[in-house]
Formats: structure tokens, C-alpha cells, sequence
């Protein structure tokens, strides 16, 4: 057979969601000879194992696994990081459009309506500059009031929060799917 | 002579009417600056009439165009005593729709090509094993992510009773009379009750804050008999009108 | 400054889940001249270039990232146990080509550009984030639009939309067809 088994076995290692082990590979390759496998796979590990590479093959829990060079665990870091501060967690998303849909609002009452508590969302919202406080409620305890800022309307582009879409908007695109059920 | 049964494509394998237009144009070879649409109205009627009944609701846009292509034809028969030169040709409109719908369906091909290609590529969807273990999902959001999350909340809510509606402000000065009247006339106040009757939960709310602001000063108290059963309040007599 | 920024980029790119952006590679790398994060990227991209690799770095969506290589396709499937990827239906890349040459567009106009009601269709796409909706438009009724997404981008393979099929490229297809009726 005329297979690049180096490079098919590079491949599957990468794609794999754990460990690839030496029997789940013959498996996908059958009849190949375990001589040849064992031998494209110490191929591999070697091709990655020079000093310059980011990435390298190990054997861990049984298979074979591609993991970044240690050395730059930093860098990564600051990738996830990056990551974490340009994007919203579903927490934070929704508590964004509960401000959104209800300002001004109080935390209690997005507590309220989300049934969780949400401290921490408001405060990444904040932080983001997507919300603001813009006062206290005239009620017992005078509640501080968020609402959205301008660069919410902006990162949505939105002209006002008149803009939002409406229930019946979404229904209409969500609708199909509830009748065809 | 080209028999009607040579068409053995359906209705059904059309994206839509104009798709079935574009195809028919290819198969009379005609020109699609210059339809003859007394030939394309013929071509298109004799495919519906193969229908036996049309489904108004997946092809009244089929039916719409055949009106349009109708309508064209009799603009074009009327007769005129003058022509006024520069007038708009009647088929100009669906002249434009037609080529801009060839552009978007000769795109299409393309793209379903790329698509195939891009399939036989495989890209991660997991994550590799990271350094840190603080994994949490986040999310690039647009406006619809945005509205339908909040309205699912919405829909969520409605079942389990929770309502907020903004607008009616409620002073806790009010509030507060509203509950001595009821300790005056009701010698006590069931806690839950009391707080559950209220329809909107900023004026639950605001009964609550009220509630306790009648307790720390001590013009009311509120007694429990053992723990998890009600809460009655009372009103102090001693206290100050 | 002595990082080997080869392999830091390399790490980079292979630990990103959507494609890594030049501008993420900066920041995260700052005070790097861009000539040199430059070099080290093509140096990157040639090293992975060979017929004999298994993975490559596309550049897509604007950013670089990790695939395998097209002729594995048939070994990772058995991997992952699937038969196919499934495809777009036609309503919906008629709909999703629609959108990405004339957008932004609202949904009127685009059920009037296919001769169809595209809402389902619509749903779709949105579900699938080959959609958003980003705002409204400025006209009477003020109907939401609608753009495609980076999702769109990489789905496709394309860099940026400026790679989407030119107009020489569709009217090159249609003279084709043309001639050979």
C-alpha cells in the first residue's frame, strides 16, 4: 500500500479528543503492519521534538497527544486572557440583555428575573463599559440603577435602545421551529 | 417539436419561481436582456398548469410571478398612439431581478465547491490540553443572541410567575400607610401572604423594604412560632400613631 | 529581545479555536517589530507546507489556524466515527449567498432577491452563526439587517469577503454555460 502514514497519523493525533492510542490507530489503518505504524509514529515524535517547535507529540494516559512547548505557557496565557476579555459568558450575556430589554433596573430585579444571583456578570459588564450606573432608585435601600452605555449600542449597531428587537421579531424567526415540532 | 413531458424536472426541485424562469430561459436558449415573454409567459404557464393543485402557501410566489409575467405581456400588446422614447421597458424590472438572481445562483456553485472543499479540511473544535484549567465558555455575541436570550428568560418567567413591569413608581410613604391601615384594621399581617399578593415584584419588593423599615423602628413586630412556619406582624400598641 | 517567536506563534495558533488574528499575535507578543512576527509566521505556514504534513496553517477569517490535510479526510472520518459533514441546503446557501453580496440586507429584501420567503432559511443560518442581525436599517418600519458572520468566512475558506467569487469569476461561469448550450 502506498499510504503516507506519517502524515495520516499526524492527522488523527490532532483531531483527537484524547489520547490516541497505538490500537486505535491500527484500527483506522487496517492491515498495515504494526512495524510500520510503530515506525511512523517514532517518525513523528521526532519531527516534533527539535527545541524550536511549539508543539510536540507526547505519550500520556495510554496514546498519543499533541501539547504546546512549556516555555510558553506564558504567551498562552495571555492569549486566554485576551480571549476572556474580548468575548461574554453566557452569564454575562444574559444579565446584559435583562439590562438591556428592562433599564433602569436594579441588580435585585435582574437577580430576580435571571433567578440567579448576578454580581458577578454586572460587575465583567461593567468593566467591559457595557453597562453603567446612572443613579439610585428612590426605594428602600436605594438600589443603584444600570443601564447600558453607548457602546453597547455601538458594538450591536444600534442608532437607540428603541432599536432592539422586539419579541414578536424573534418569535417570528423562532416561530417555524415551534410549529413544525 | 419539443413534447411538455420533456420538462421531468418538478416544481418542487425549483428554489423558486425565479430559478424556474432562469431555467427555462437556458432551455429555449433565449436571451435574458431580451426576453420574448410572450414565449417565456407560455413556457411558464404550461409548468404550472402540469400542477394539479397548487399549494398557496409554498407556491403563491410561482402564481405571483405568473401575474407578473401576464401583466408584462399586456403592457407590451397595448397599443400606443405615441411611444414616448424614453419609456421604461415594461420587463426592465424583471430583466434586473433575473440577472441579479443568475449572479447570486452562479455564486452559489461556486461557494458549494469551496464548501466541499473545506469539509475535507478538519479544524479542532476542542479545546488542547492549556496550562490554565479556568475554562469557562465565552461567547461572541450579536444582537439576535442578545434578544433571544432575553426573550427566552422572558418565556421562562411567564411560567414561573415572575413579573416586572417598569413605569408605576411606588413611594414607600404609601406603601408604609397602606400596611399600618391594614395592621389597624386587620389586628395582624401574614408575612407571606401579605407580600405575595402583590402583582409586580419591585411593589413586593418595596413592601418588604417598607416592612422592615415599620420593624427597626420598632412600630411593628414581626413573630414567627417555630422556625419555617409564618411570619405574623404585629402592630406595637405602644408605638406612636 | 532573544523568544524564539517561531515556536511561540506556533503554540499560539495550535491552542486558538477560531483563527488567530494578526493583531492578537502583536498584542500578545508586544514591543515585537511586525516585520519580524511577519517572518516568523511565513517561516511558520512553509514549515507545515510540505506534501509529507498531515496539519497546515490556513489563513482564513482573517486569521491563521490549524487544519488537516484535505487527502486525510477519509481516515479522520473513520476516527471520529462520522460519515459526512452535512451540507447547507439549498434554501440556505441561496439565502447565505444572497446576504453576503448584498449585505447589509434586510429580510424583505432578501425574499425578494430569491423570489421566495427566506425566513426559515434565515433561521437557519442564524442558528448556525453564519448570520447576525447588526441593527436596524434606516428606512420606514426600520427592519432589522443582517450581515454574515466570521463563522461565515472560515465555513467557506475565505480570508476576508473581499474573497468572495468576483463578479469576473461568476460572469466567467455563465459565458462557460452560455457556450456550451
Amino acid at each position: 500500500m502506498n499510504l503516507n502514514l506519517k502524515s495520516i497519523i499526524e492527522s488523527l493525533i490532532f483531531i483527537s479528543r484524547e489520547p490516541l492510542t497505538f490500537e486505535k490507530i491500527k484500527s483506522i489503518l487496517n492491515e498495515i503492519p504494526d512495524k510500520e505504524i510503530e515506525t511512523a509514529i517514532s517518525d513523528l515524535i521526532h519531527t516534533y521534538s527539535s527545541q524550536d517547535k511549539g508543539i510536540k507529540i507526547t505519550k500520556t494516559g495510554g496514546g498519543y497527544l499533541f501539547i504546546t512547548k512549556t516555555e510558553n505557557d506564558k504567551w498562552i496565557k495571555r492569549l486566554l486572557n485576551l480571549e476572556k476579555k474580548s468575548k461574554l459568558s453566557p452569564a454575562a450575556l444574559e444579565t446584559l440583555s435583562t439590562v438591556a430589554y428592562h433599564q433602569p433596573i436594579t441588580q435585585a430585579e435582574i437577580s430576580t428575573l435571571r433567578g440567579v444571583d448576578s454580581t458577578h456578570a454586572l460587575k465583567t459588564l461593567l468593566k467591559k463599559r457595557l453597562l453603567k450606573i446612572t443613579g439610585r432608585k428612590k426605594s428602600p435601600g436605594r438600589p443603584l440603577i444600570y443601564r447600558t452605555t453607548n457602546k453597547f449600542l455601538i458594538y450591536f449597531g444600534l442608532d437607540s435602545i428603541k432599536d432592539l428587537p422586539s419579541n414578536e421579531e424573534i418569535e417570528k424567526i423562532l416561530g417555524e421551529e415551534e410549529n413544525s415540532k | 417539436m419539443e413534447a411538455i413531458n420533456s420538462y421531468q424536472v418538478k416544481l418542487e426541485s425549483f428554489e423558486g419561481p425565479l430559478d424556474l424562469l432562469l431555467f427555462l430561459i437556458r432551455k429555449k436558449k433565449l436571451d435574458i436582456h431580451d426576453i420574448p415573454i410572450a414565449v417565456i409567459t407560455r413556457e411558464y404557464l404550461k409548468y404550472l398548469e402540469k400542477k394539479e393543485h397548487i399549494n398557496l402557501e409554498h407556491e403563491a410566489e410561482f402564481l405571483l410571478i405568473a401575474a407578473l409575467l401576464i401583466y408584462i405581456k399586456s403592457q407590451l400588446l397595448l397599443p400606443r398612439e405615441t411611444v414616448p422614447e424614453e419609456e421604461k421597458d415594461p420587463r426592465q424590472d424583471l430583466i434586473n431581478r433575473l440577472l441579479d438572481y443568475q449572479n447570486i445562483k452562479t455564486a452559489c456553485s461556486i461557494l458549494r465547491k469551496k464548501e466541499k472543499d473545506q469539509m475535507q479540511k478538519w479544524q479542532r473544535s476542542f479545546l488542547p490540553p492549556i496550562p490554565a484549567s479556568h475554562e469557562l465558555e465565552f461567547l461572541e455575541v450579536s444582537l439576535f443572541d442578545l434578544a433571544e436570550v432575553f426573550f427566552t428568560l422572558m418565556k421562562k418567567n411567564k411560567k414561573e410567575n415572575v413579573k416586572l413591569i417598569k413605569g408605576k413608581e411606588y413611594s414607600s410613604k404609601e406603601k408604609t400607610e397602606e400596611i399600618l391601615g391594614l395592621l389597624k384594621k386587620n389586628d395582624f399581617l401574614d408575612f407571606l401572604d401579605f407580600f405575595n399578593k402583590h402583582q409586580y415584584i419591585d411593589e413586593a419588593m418595596l413592601s418588604f423594604f417598607c416592612l422592615l423599615d415599620l420593624i427597626k423602628n420598632r412600630i411593628v413586630f414581626a413573630v414567627q412560632d417555630t422556625l419555617f412556619s409564618r411570619i405574623k406582624v404585629w402592630l406595637r400598641k405602644e408605638s406612636p400613631a
